[in-house]
């Protein structure tokens, strides 16, 4: 099958049979499985997918665009609406690619609480995971007792900084604003009682021989194809590369952390619900860790910039190009902030979440590029999906972990 | 690691020495500037056979009014994830022709990272099988994120208060 | 898995059974929320509101334009006078579209003198959009019903106290604690 | 029939009506509360609470159930065969209820007493498909057809295991008469008929899953998958049809497992000797306490078990339930060639 998606006029399938005709459908961007507002446009034979086209961008807000008018500080909460699954891994992101831009290195606090609450959000965006994931499969029990454990620690979100799903709790330098001691108490209890319902899950799902029959060989990639499709994070690794952002490019805390990345070995379904399983565990230890070991002092550095932030404005060219045009060029000659570009990536929830800032001094990112995971995982689906059911796709979906808000961004 | 990635930049510099503008460090990151119309093909080709196997990200910037360089940068972010270095190639792209060479063959992940290049910036890569828009409408104008996009749009966005002042006023002939 | 001698004795769909069997014994996790409330944590970033000074029983605000510097989506809208004789700023309008608002909470953050505040108050659905347009009237009454209902003596915010903040960070006013008495009657 | 012989037909009809009547009244009735049972068993298990507003402990649920159905808008959509569309719903319920002429509810209480019950129930529960295949390709939607076509290969692949599995209850009884089976089976040196077929019975029960489209075998309805299958476009009274349908053979399979495996009515002899207050209890109520626990068994294995592919479970009927009711239909021959 070439790479090209064909669409349906296009198609023309070369069979004996005289009186085939491929069905097309146009799945989503309403489907109940389809995760947000994406839309597959499929070509089936029976129910079998001769080929597929992903649509996306139904949600696309323009949030590149967006950022380029705003200050650094500004940005920070735009992105908690890319993946608003795990916010805190986005913010986290984000803030370390500017403090990486500005040099700032957050105190050891700040460090621990940041490292702590992108585990609780990766937790929480399993959870979320196992939970559509399930019900896709068909196991709806699973679904509800997911959004049990997640809403505790949305819980925990919430005394941390009072908001439950889009926190904006990081800040460039640090994390905003401190964790009373008695909620830090709070997690280190709800470790154990997490540990126990992981083993609940895997009661329902792991040896379960209709799970087995419906994940086990259905989207099966190897590793040399799974990274040249750059598929990053967990969907990587249960094809058994041992790519994670936290041991190749260590942020915050994670050097200092104990903790393993769980490696899959066949690169199918059952492989990567399995390493996102072992990943939630590990996501306890580390947690466990953090708050066993939090420093005190400070949670943001001294020279973090305020929220309000100095920014110079861009120069507009109005006259050339219309009354209602403005051209944002870029400042030559200021420097406020590091003139310089780079590209940082941490380990988001569903992959490598990374961004690419290109900084013209002025205060304002002149081009912030967010490499979403879910976007290039969309685009390995139909590598993955063809030649499978309709009810693989479904899976296939579900354990590739796809957020629109991300893709779309 | 850092002697690993000298010796790749030694050798891409043997290799491809005409098309190659600056070579240079920000922050612990190497990226490697390249001339408008460099071989891009050849030269991913040519880091894919030295061990990057991961294309990290792919995207464009544009630089307009910045004197004396091509309008657009063409950036390709290289990983290898068994050797444990990275690069950055900034390959320059001219206003006047926005074409570059697809790396999909080599790099499937491309594929949609060039389809969004192609949407919001109007670059082509040629040699793409699909290249389509793909984050807006195939029927949009323009190319939102280059920086003469007008960022205001045709009518002016009306605010909350003028919205309550303009449905006062159609209430008064019995529109809602 | 298939040459488990279980295989044959159903254990793993028992096994399963059997949790959910468990569960059904177990307590609901449902919160019947009209009847119930869950519980709204401190410093939650609910309505917005201005804080009635109690001594001057009029808003705090400064009129010192941060808020609308900061605000990511743009829905803050304060108009001033400046007094003549003392050529300080008197706030006449403040103006919050609920709507687009994004509840990140930077406003409260970066008020020096702690004037507005998200409050703990998370049930305010409307019927029309003018009901979510908050002028500074609706606003300082958002504080009153927010208060009349707030049980501690004193009120502070998470956001205005922040801990483990340097000081350097901070506007002047806020580096020491600050907070509203609360005044009942 | 000890009713018929004696009494002139318009007064043997009207004690049919009157049976019809009955059996309809308590089966809609039932059938109207399995979803609430279902609901609120799910909840549970669920961790949550299920129906509570209507009513208390949100009883009267089914009842604004039904008004929420009855008052909804009738779609029927442009692109469909509307004769069809509208027949569909019909069928599936009608073959369900049909179904429930046949079965003895009390030793003297069957409304048909026809020698080939078990024959007759076979037939109708393959007509009943007719319904849902009409309803997936009359609707104008893919999603529909392929919901429609899936449950005509799950019908037609379960339909043998279930009848090859029911062919060794009725060997061992031999009649087709479900009172019968009941009757030889409390009397066997077994008691009752789950003990020699135990594979006969795991094979019924895989299939009464199939059959009834109920997880983990809901594929023509998979909601994951097709939106709902065959359902999709259906919505208002016609909907509910479906629904109505779909529990009232949950109910005729549910009381098939009781009566062919698990002695009907009655009490195995081992039992019924060693307790003899059981003999007290009335049949009807024994005969439904065992129905009931198959109707939590369906609902609780919805609870927990994902769904199966389609393909898995062509290929798990024809290679694994086919050879299985096969081997318990040569056992059961065995049993009878020995007299025991």
């Amino acid at each position: 099958m070439s790479e090209k998606s064909l669409t349906t006029k296009e198609y023309i399938y070369t069979t004996e049979d005289p009186f085939f005709s491929p069905l097309t459908i146009q799945m989503g961007p309403q489907h109940p499985s389809t995760h947000g507002v994406l839309k597959l446009n499929l070509v089936l034979e029976g129910e079998k997918i001769i080929d597929l086209e992903p649509e996306i961008g139904f949600l696309h807000r323009g949030l590149e665009k967006l950022a380029e008018s705003m200050n650094y500080a500004q940005v920070l909460p735009l992105t908690d609406r890319l993946d608003y699954i795990s916010a805190m891994n986005n913010n986290t992101g984000y803030a370390l690619v500017v403090e990486r831009l500005l040099g700032i290195e957050p105190p050891p606090r700040g460090k621990y609480l940041r490292t702590m609450v992108c585990e609780l959000a990766r937790i929480a965006s399993h959870l979320l995971w196992l939970a559509t994931h399930a019900l896709d499969i068909g196991a709806m029990t699973v679904f509800l007792y997911c959004f049990r454990e997640r809403e505790k620690i949305l819980d925990f979100f919430e005394m941390i900084c009072g908001a439950r799903l889009t926190v904006s709790y990081p800040r460039i330098g640090g994390v905003r604003v401190d964790v009373e001691e008695k909620v830090l108490e709070e997690i280190y209890n709800f470790i154990p009682y997490m540990y126990e319902k992981i083993e609940e899950y895997e009661g329902l799902l792991s040896q379960n021989r209709i799970w087995l029959d419906r994940t086990v060989g259905v989207g099966v990639i190897s590793a040399e194809e799974a990274i040249a499709y750059g598929l990053t994070g967990p969907s990587l690794r249960g094809s058994g590369v041992a790519y994670d952002i936290r041991k190749h490019f260590p942020y915050d805390a994670y050097p200092e952390l104990d903790f393993e990345v769980p490696v899959g070995k066949n690169g199918d379904t059952y492989d990567r619900y399995w390493c996102r399983l072992q990943e939630m565990r590990q996501s306890l230890r580390i947690i466990k860790q953090c708050i066993e070991k939090m420093p005190d002092g400070p949670v943001c550095a001294e020279v973090s910039p305020d929220l309000d932030m100095q920014v110079f404005k861009r120069a507009f060219r109005a006259e050339a190009w219309g009354e209602k045009t403005f051209i944002a060029f870029l400042n030559e000659g200021v420097e406020l902030v590091p003139k310089g570009e780079l590209y940082s990536a941490v380990e988001g929830a569903k992959g490598e979440l990374g961004f690419y800032l290109v900084s013209d001094g002025s205060g304002r990112p002149y081009r912030l590029h967010i490499r979403a995971p879910s976007y290039v995982h969309i685009s390995a689906l139909p590598k993955l999906s063809r030649g499978h059911m309709v009810a693989d796709l479904v899976a296939i979906i579900g354990t590739l972990d796809i957020v629109m808000g991300e893709c779309d961004r | 690691m850092k002697e690993r990635l000298r010796e790749v930049l030694e050798r891409f510099k043997v290799n491809f020495s005409a098309y190659i503008i600056d070579i240079n460090e920000f922050r612990g990151q190497t990226f490697v500037i390249l001339g408008d119309g460099s071989p891009i093909r050849d030269i991913v080709g040519f880091l894919k056979t030295e061990g990057f196997n991961h294309l990290q990200t792919l995207t464009a910037v544009d630089y307009l009014q910045k004197s004396g360089v091509p309008r657009f940068e063409v950036v390709y972010q290289f990983y290898s994830i068994d050797q444990g270095i990275s690069l950055r190639l900034r390959l320059q792209v001219s206003e006047d022709k926005p074409e570059v060479e697809s790396i999909v063959d080599l790099f499937p992940s491309a594929n949609f990272f060039e389809r969004e290049v192609y949407d919001l910036f109007g670059i082509r890569f040629m040699g793409h099988p699909n290249l389509k828009r793909i984050l807006l409408p195939q029927n949009w104008e323009g190319h939102p994120l280059r920086k003469d996009y007008p960022l205001m749009p045709e009518d002016k966005p009306r605010d909350f208060l003028e919205l309550v002042e303009l449905k006062e006023r159609l209430g008064g002939y019995g529109i809602r | 898995m298939r040459r488990n001698p279980y295989y044959l004795l159903f254990r793993d769909l028992l096994g399963g059974l059997l949790i959910t069997l468990k569960t059904l014994f177990r307590k609901p996790v449902t919160v019947e929320y009209p009847r119930e409330r869950v519980k709204v944590y401190p410093s939650f970033r609910g309505r917005h509101a201005l804080v009635r000074d109690p001594e001057t029983g009029d808003a705090r605000c400064v009129a010192c334009l941060k808020c609308v510097q900061v605000c990511p989506s743009r829905c803050i809208d304060v108009k001033y006078e400046i007094d003549e004789k003392t050529g300080a700023r008197i706030m006449t309008q403040y103006n919050i579209e609920a709507l687009r608002c994004i509840y990140c909470g930077y406003c409260e953050e970066v008020c020096p003198v702690g004037a507005i505040v998200l409050t703990e108050y998370f049930e305010y659905s409307v019927r029309t959009r003018e009901e979510a347009f908050f002028d500074k009237e609706k606003l300082l009454k958002n504080w009153d019903e927010f208060i009349a209902k707030y049980t501690e003596k004193v009120y502070t915010n998470k956001f205005w106290n922040l801990k483990g903040i340097p000081d350097v960070l901070k506007p002047a006013p806020k580096r020491k604690q600050l907070e509203v008495p609360v005044k009942r009657g | 029939m000890a009713l018929g012989e004696s009494l002139p037909l318009h007064l043997e009809i009207l004690i049919v009506l009157i049976k019809i009547a009955i059996v309809l009244g308590v089966f809609l009735f039932h059938a109207a509360y399995t979803v609430y049972a279902e609901r609120k068993i799910l909840g549970r298990m669920q961790a949550r609470l299920g129906p509570r507003e209507v009513g208390p402990y949100g009883l009267l649920q089914p009842i604004a159930d039904l008004v929420k159905l009855l008052f909804k808008e009738d779609i029927v959509p442009a692109e469909a065969h509307k004769t069809l569309f509208k027949i569909a719903p019909l069928l599936v319920l009608t073959f369900a209820i049909v179904n429930l002429s046949v079965i003895p509810f009390h030793p003297s209480f069957i409304i048909a007493d026809v020698n080939l019950g078990v024959l007759l129930i076979l037939a109708f529960a393959g007509l009943g498909t007719y319904g849902i295949i009409l309803a997936g390709y009359s609707s104008g939607s893919k999603y529909s057809l392929l919901g429609g076509l899936r449950s005509a290969s799950q019908i037609l692949s379960y339909e043998i295991p279930l009848s090859l599995s029911l062919a060794g209850v009725i060997l061992y009884a031999e009649s087709f008469h479900l009172r019968d089976i009941v009757e030889v089976q409390v009397n066997s040196l077994f008691g009752i008929n789950v003990f020699p077929q135990i594979l006969g019975f795991i094979v019924f029960l895989i299939c009464a899953f199939a059959e009834t489209n109920r997880a983990p075998f809901d594929l023509p309805e998979a909601e994951s998958e097709l939106v709902a299958g065959y359902i999709t476009e259906y919505s208002g009274f016609r909907m509910g049809l479906f629904f109505l349908g779909e529990y009232i053979s949950m109910y005729v399979m549910a009381l098939l497992i009781s009566i062919c495996y698990f002695g009907g009515w009655a009490f195995p002899w081992w039992l019924a000797n060693a307790l003899p207050f059981l003999k007290a209890i009335p049949p009807t109520l024994v005969l439904a306490l065992k129905v009931y626990f198959f109707i939590f068994l369906f609902i609780w294995v919805r609870a927990t078990f994902p769904r199966y592919r389609f393909d898995q479970l062509m290929s798990m009927s024809w290679k694994i339930l086919i050879p299985l009711s096969l081997i318990n239909f040569l056992i059961v021959a065995l049993i009878k060639w020995l007299g025991v």
